[in-house]
């Protein structure tokens, strides 16, 4: 059966919702009084009163339950199966953390109430404030950022604020070819001109063609580690000392923290800001798109510049929300020196609903338990890329182990079959295809990463669909070109859909009653 | 450790196959000065589910909910009843623990969905095109003010910000600002019945690019957002309009029937929850289809696949940085999926019925406490429209009667001095916001206290 | 992907479970003492202590949110489509009722803590009482019965105690032969030998032939109201009055409440006693199986026998629990007489989690939603009825219009091709079948019952789906006898799992790591 | 209302199909004497959800919570922590509004799941076969005692209780025996320290169907389970053993293990939560395979499909109601399908190497609360042996005990008063369980408040 529109089933007479309150029952014993109602005097629209339908669609409760449990079933989801994409760390979400995030002290609390009615919630910002700048080595936090691009462009701009108060307008940002597009979106974003960094034949950043790049016009660099080729940046600590002698700073991509969590700290690799994406490394949901969180972590040079609003810790271990109202005041009174914000970012104080969780994953994991993540992570890796390296192209594999992912290229394929091809193939498998096409450094690139909530047998079943799809990419077989055959949709027509982009139904929703079946569809 | 499958027996064995003689092996290119030789201190070691969860219900139990008090909260953000069901489906592990539909094949459940969200936003903003939205409504509208100034071809870099838009939406476009070459107007609002369309109408000339005007404005008054449309438009700048409440859009016009270009809105009060301020969600639409290749974020839009069949795919991605990179329509990579989907499944609960009931109850609810209100002693109303929230001047100072009032179990709205902390004229006035979970018990509840507290 | 059984992948070392404590934070300004951990002096197990392995096998959270979550997908549901099965009333399940269950004041309470800690625990099953008595128009409730069997057996067990009361051995109990096949098996559990009841052919009881049957040896009839034919019978309360006369009694069997629940009250036509599937009319979620709850309603004349514990409301309004402790002092001072209870027949007070289902239920719809309910429950099914009596045989479709479904026989199928094919081909187009051979007095009954919950759209497309198919079974189409073809599993033989029973997994569950693949299934 | 589909319009559509000029004329069956009128006297009309869980919230908040005090009561449920994702899984759709499996191509879900629950109850209990449960423990243990005199075809009629059965648990057996034609011999318990295994032997004879033992029994001892099934199977009579904590059998010998042929009990203290008494989870399971055909309720067997892929269906059904009417060997047709889930996650969750973990901390608790109990001067511990639940005797009637320390806030146990209101003797003895949820500072103020009352 297919699945139609809401706009194709409801109509506007229709609702699953009844805003009907009760009159007093006649049941002894029950004090349940009737509600007043009472009708104001005037209504205080004026001449902005709406005067036409807007076009909604309702469905009853029983209606909108189905529709949406049907929806739901067309997709894949890590709670299915392995979901490898590189990059994205699709990692298990504990159910408790959904349950904390739930309960009323957090969930049903407003932003602005008094700070004396949220005191828990500023614990919980505190609690995880201190962890990330544990576990990262770093100095300071800044908690508002909503997701890993947002606080790219927070750790940018606590660059550019920084070297604007010394006086400095430095125009270049250096960039691996290998980053996130995010990266160099971002400093473009900040006003910065992006220039590439070449790779070494290791996969790494060329450390000498960045050092001689180096100079008083470069603001700094954004450097991914572990990198998007799943490579740890050997160098880093050397290439974090060359850009501070020159006067720059160093972004880190945490993205791919996963894999060092508790192994490694970036602020011992002279890291001067980093975002966290929660919803990777602290398994914060990924809900089909977001919402994310991407706290960022701060050195010592940047921290005064972190936006507001923010959690700060005092000397005598409280924790205080410092806004525009208190913020010069506190700083003077607790710093002994003026704010120097570079701003807001965003409204309120970030994503609280985030905070929960990844608080609520850490202490469960603890430090036991997070360092277990990474090392895991990385052995998931590497058993993949070492149980496959002989029947696809690994273009690194020489130079060592991975960390938490492996990336593969499209080398051997025959003729006319591509990693797009392989990509479907492995969806008739039963598995969520790889990262593809990305990092582009790699022809036909495939990233690969397991996590460490994989067991060896869900591995073990995935290398050998990936085993038997690859080799049927490199014997020519043309079905691949036509996959998935077993999927809710066979092959997309994404040329079409941005030729010819239909963005929104345009039907006409009905006025009452169940649209005829005849009439679903025919948009 | 109950996430981690991997067994010691395991580890061995791949370990084995990998050819690694212990897990150091695999941490090689980590130099040998920077590996942590021990746990994280001070972190405890990991923590059986029912220690966790006895520690954050401590922590949450300090916090006074505000299903536990007379609530009267908004500037932005919006205390409504969501249905039950809509929680049941957003927990559908299939929509929860999906990723971006970057496999449209095995995604078409987050994709359909989106595709029915955005026609939905569409609608109620009176746009031709949403996006799949954005983080939060504050993020929205600066991106609004980049796609201006990307539209304008950097040629008009003037921004026309109305007095009376969240202070906290006004900030981050300074913010952003401050690193783009544009140039920010206008400031504090006035206490006045009504919005002066006139002074922001007077700020526009020939350098705009946009115009941002919140509906219904930060005070609560409704602007005449058609008439600044006019000017904006006769000027050559496009009208943004800013909408934090989408329950209002079930009783007033939309800003897109009334002339904006651009609308952006922060979607939270339907079907999301408070959250202490996050994860909420940008709202994005455009009137005129022309603007869709300007516009920041993900798209969804309709195809067939190879069989013929209708279905749904992310395109237009040639605005977005994994493709365009640093010459993107903006840097934003994630949105806030789950949180559409929320809206979107709450939006489909009420449908036109619900929504119009839903915005009419607000209303009179609201309409009620401003009449009650105004019979206190010291009290008088200042708005001469408004939707559920309106702002009343107390004659001292709000934050202290909020603090005072919350110790007696009423959370009364938010004070001018939490929002303007630096504008002392603004500080004896008090914005109260009356959502349908206020009977009118909590609203005379409201009014006993705050007689106390002012007498 | 086919899914192992937990014995294929799990292991006795792996655990979803953490029991550990977390030690003191080093976290300024949180209050985390640390745990104290004291070991008792010596066991308390003595020789009872456990000796070997049970031999259970364990998984991870991720594992085993997979496991279900996969094994989940291959139901069908309510939530997934209409779900047709006559005489089960599946109809949608609120997610409010969901919510109210699982509030910390109904879900995390004892069934034995003082009656002041749980007060409001009682006003509900009070006010649940309170309107089950209203509805049926009956004089008392006994609330505890489990299940709609086990409400019967209640209501057996209050007509046996009450003939034994006044020294009248009764041996006989009629039940027409249309009725399910928990009626008679009650009966007999209760030392009741059954007799049938023919039917007229109208498809209703044989009112003469009943008359002429009563006697002093007939201890009551079972009436199914309305049948199990989806008939109302007409002729109740008359039998109800000539059972009464020849000093028997009336239970009737209130499966099907639904059809009628606030349009007639069963009090009003004479019945004795009914046991009312909270599962059923009150969207009580079915689960797969149960749990169910089946409150019997009692007459007058049965009330001083209903079973411990009950709730009994008094003169005074307020709502007393009365237990064994109580019983007897309590029936003195309220009601001046000694308490003639038959007995208690579960531990504890009865189903509390379907109470606060069904009476947010009953409080949700309200008098006004309850009768449409009926109503549309009664035109659904018409509906449905009417088109299709064109194509399948609906033998008692010229009686009238019938209730709450609508019954078809297999009378025109071509040879070889059965009711069973009929249902399995149903499966491909999407739909759960509807109750097959039942009730057997008609030849390959299938018994329809699509409940008010279904949109007509849904009904539209379940119409159009059983007319296609029952045209290919008039014409003979051999590919029925094979379906479904499109279902998780092909037909499946059920001869062989009762000639050969393997009711359990015999295989031993490995002691650690993960069971390599090729194990699996290897039973 | 928002739970029901159709419109007028589709209302009226329908009726014009169907042939009927009003909804009245699908009535005509109803005599005009009986059909009511008018709405159902007393109740109000539809209400919004919002106002619906505002009154049943306001209902829950009269209840004293467990979590919300030091916690110590048992007696036949148990008080456990329930993993999250426990109730999560039991959410799914697909579990929650499925019915009975009788379609099995299209319920393999449930009918897995029933298996891997039959499997992992039949080896918790140390045998061969378990259903697809029962309601309860209760119902399951008097099921099990029909099912023995089935076996003993009607020739024996004598059932042997233990004394120390759970005194709902023997009332429901006594309940039932009134209409069939059993013999109940046994009584209530004596305060000794160890159960009177020689008295219960005592009363089996020759007429013996079956022996009832709980285990452990209500007082938390332990009997002999293994001489019980020696002295009964030599009287040719059968030995039913009763469990209603089966986390004690992470710890102890399995009852099968010891010789008990059927094996009942309630399940509710793993997944399925106190929920004021229900629903419940009843298990029932035989040592010998042979027994099967005389077992009551559903069985889920292995069979495979048309492809020869392995499946599950419902099986032996020729046992059930719905095909054998008044000769099934018993009347039930709902399980607990639900709660076996539950269960059968949470236990998937443990395993054997949590089951074992979780047991030991319970035993360790339970010790030291009794060590600690029994220095407060008045109090002293009955019992030699015990798991997680124990009897203290206290001086003086425990009812009254238990109603002081609840209004202190400490839900202290089970007062044998309440269980055996007509045993005087018995009045002066408190059941204390300890699970995982009490932590020590839980035990403390146990003593503490103890201590306080009996001063």
């Amino acid at each position: 059966l297919e699945e139609p529109l809401i706009f194709e089933t409801g109509s506007l007479d229709r609702t699953g919702v009844d805003l009907t309150f009760p009159g007093q029952m006649d049941l002894a014993g029950v004090d349940a009084a009737a509600p007043v109602r009472s009708e104001p005097s005037a209504s205080k629209l004026g001449k902005f009163a709406r005067k036409e339908a807007i076009g909604l669609p309702g469905l009853t409760e029983p209606e909108t339950v189905r529709h949406y449990t049907r929806l739901s079933r067309q997709n894949y989801a890590i709670d299915l199966g392995l979901f490898p994409l590189g990059s994205c760390t699709m990692k298990h979400n504990p159910r408790l953390n959904e349950k904390v995030a739930r309960m009323p002290g957090f969930a049903d609390v407003h932003p602005l109430q008094p700070v004396e009615t949220v005191r828990g919630a500023l614990e919980v910002i505190n609690e995880l404030a201190f962890w990330l700048i544990e576990l990262t080595g770093m100095h300071s936090v800044a908690m508002s950022p909503k997701a890993g691009a947002h606080g790219e462009l927070c750790g940018i701009l606590c660059i550019r604020a920084a070297l604007e108060a010394r006086g400095d307008a430095r125009k270049v940002v250096l960039v691996p070819e290998s980053a996130h597009g995010t990266n160099p979106a971002t400093a473009a974003f900040a006003g910065y001109e992006i220039e590439d960094i070449p790779a070494n034949s290791d996969g790494r950043v060329d450390f000498d063609a960045l050092k001689s790049r180096l100079g008083p016009d470069v603001a700094g660099v954004m450097i991914t580690n572990p990198s998007t080729l799943g490579l740890f940046e050997r160098d880093l600590k050397a290439i974090s000392d060359a850009v501070h002698e020159a006067g720059g700073f160093v972004y880190c991509d945490g993205a791919n923290f996963n894999a060092i969590v508790g192994k490694v700290r970036p602020g011992d690799l002279g890291v001067d800001a980093m975002h966290i994406n929660l919803h990777k490394t602290f398994s914060t949901p990924h809900g089909g798109g977001g919402p994310g969180s991407g706290p960022v972590v701060l050195s010592e040079a940047l921290s005064p510049f972190a936006p507001l609003p923010y959690a700060a810790r005092t000397a005598d271990g409280t924790v205080h929300l410092v806004e525009e109202e208190s913020a010069d005041s506190f700083a003077q009174e607790h710093f002994g020196k003026t704010l120097q914000s570079f701003g807001r970012m965003t409204a309120f104080h970030g994503q609280m609903g985030m905070f929960t969780r990844a608080l609520t994953y850490i202490l469960s994991h603890g430090s036991d338990g997070l360092r277990q993540v990474a090392e895991d992570a990385v052995l998931n890796a590497n058993y993949v890329l070492r149980q496959l390296e002989d029947v696809l192209h690994a273009p690194f594999a020489h130079s060592g182990p991975c960390m938490h992912e492996a990336l593969f290229g499209d080398k051997g394929f025959a003729e006319g079959l591509s990693t797009l091809d392989l990509a479907k193939g492995l969806i008739d498998e039963g598995f969520h295809p790889m990262t593809m096409y990305f990092p582009l450094v790699v022809h036909g690139a495939m990233l690969v990463e397991p996590t460490e909530t994989e067991s060896k047998a869900a591995l073990d079943q995935f290398i050998g669909a990936l085993r038997s799809v690859a080799e049927r990419a490199k014997a020519g077989d043309e079905t691949l070109k036509t996959a998935p055959h077993y999927a809710p949709r066979a092959r997309l027509d994404e040329t079409l859909a941005a030729r010819k982009p239909v963005l929104a139904w345009n039907g006409e929703v009905a006025p009452s009653g169940t649209p005829v079946p005849s009439e679903i569809g025919g948009q | 450790m109950r996430y981690l499958p991997l067994t010691d027996a395991d580890r061995g064995a791949m370990l084995d196959a990998v050819g690694a003689s212990s897990i150091d092996d695999l941490f090689v290119d980590v130099p040998e000065a920077a590996r942590l030789d021990g746990p994280i201190r001070g972190l405890p070691t990991h923590a059986g589910e029912m220690a966790v969860e006895k520690h954050m219900r401590r922590l949450s139990k300090k916090n006074l909910a505000a299903a536990d008090a007379p609530f009267f909260l908004g500037a932005g953000a919006y205390r409504h009843h969501v249905p039950a069901s809509v929680d049941h489906i957003i927990q559908r592990g299939e929509f929860l623990t999906a990723y971006t539909p970057y496999q449209p094949e095995i995604a078409q459940g987050t994709l359909q969905m989106l595709f029915e969200f955005q026609t939905q936003v569409a609608r109620l903003y009176g746009c031709a095109v949403a996006n799949a939205s954005m983080y939060d409504g504050s993020t929205a509208c600066w991106e609004a003010v980049a796609m201006a100034s990307r539209i304008a071809r950097g040629k008009k870099r003037k921004v026309v910000l109305s007095d009376a838009l969240h202070p906290h939406y006004a900030e981050v476009v300074r913010t952003m600002a401050k690193f783009t070459d544009d140039e920010i107007a206008g400031g504090a609002p006035s206490l006045t019945p009504a919005p002066d369309d006139d002074a922001l109408i007077g700020l526009i000339d020939g350098e705009t690019s946009c115009v941002v005007v919140q509906y219904p404005d930060v005070l609560g008054r409704l602007p005449d957002l058609a008439r600044i449309a006019e000017a904006a438009h006769a000027a050559g700048a496009l009208l943004i309009a800013v909408n934090t409440e989408p329950v209002a859009l079930g009783a007033i016009q939309s800003p897109g029937e009334l002339g904006a270009n651009i609308v952006v809105g922060e979607g939270q009060a339907i079907g999301v929850g408070l959250q202490f301020g996050g994860p909420y969600l940008g709202l994005f639409a455009v009137r005129d289809q022309k603007h869709v290749r300007m516009m920041p974020g993900r798209l969804c839009g309709e195809t067939v696949d190879a069989d013929g069949k209708r279905g749904f795919v992310l395109t237009l991605s040639t605005r977005e940085q994994h493709i365009r990179r640093e010459k993107a329509t903006s840097n934003i990579c994630t949105n806030s999926g789950l949180c559409a989907l929320a809206f979107s499944v709450h939006m489909t609960l009420l449908g036109e019925k619900g929504l119009t009931a839903l915005a009419a109850e607000n209303h009179r609810l609201a309409c009620l406490a401003a009449e009650r209100l105004a019979q206190i002693p010291g009290v008088s109303v200042l708005n001469e429209s408004f939707f559920n929230e309106f702002t009343i001047r107390i004659g001292r100072d709000a934050r202290d009667v909020v603090r005072k009032l919350a110790d007696d179990g009423v959370l009364a709205g938010v004070s001018l001095g939490r929002l303007f902390p630096g504008n002392a004229e603004l500080h004896d006035a008090l914005l109260v916001c009356v959502t349908e979970t206020s009977g009118e018990d909590d609203i005379d509840a409201l009014c006993a206290a705050l007689k106390e507290v002012l007498s």
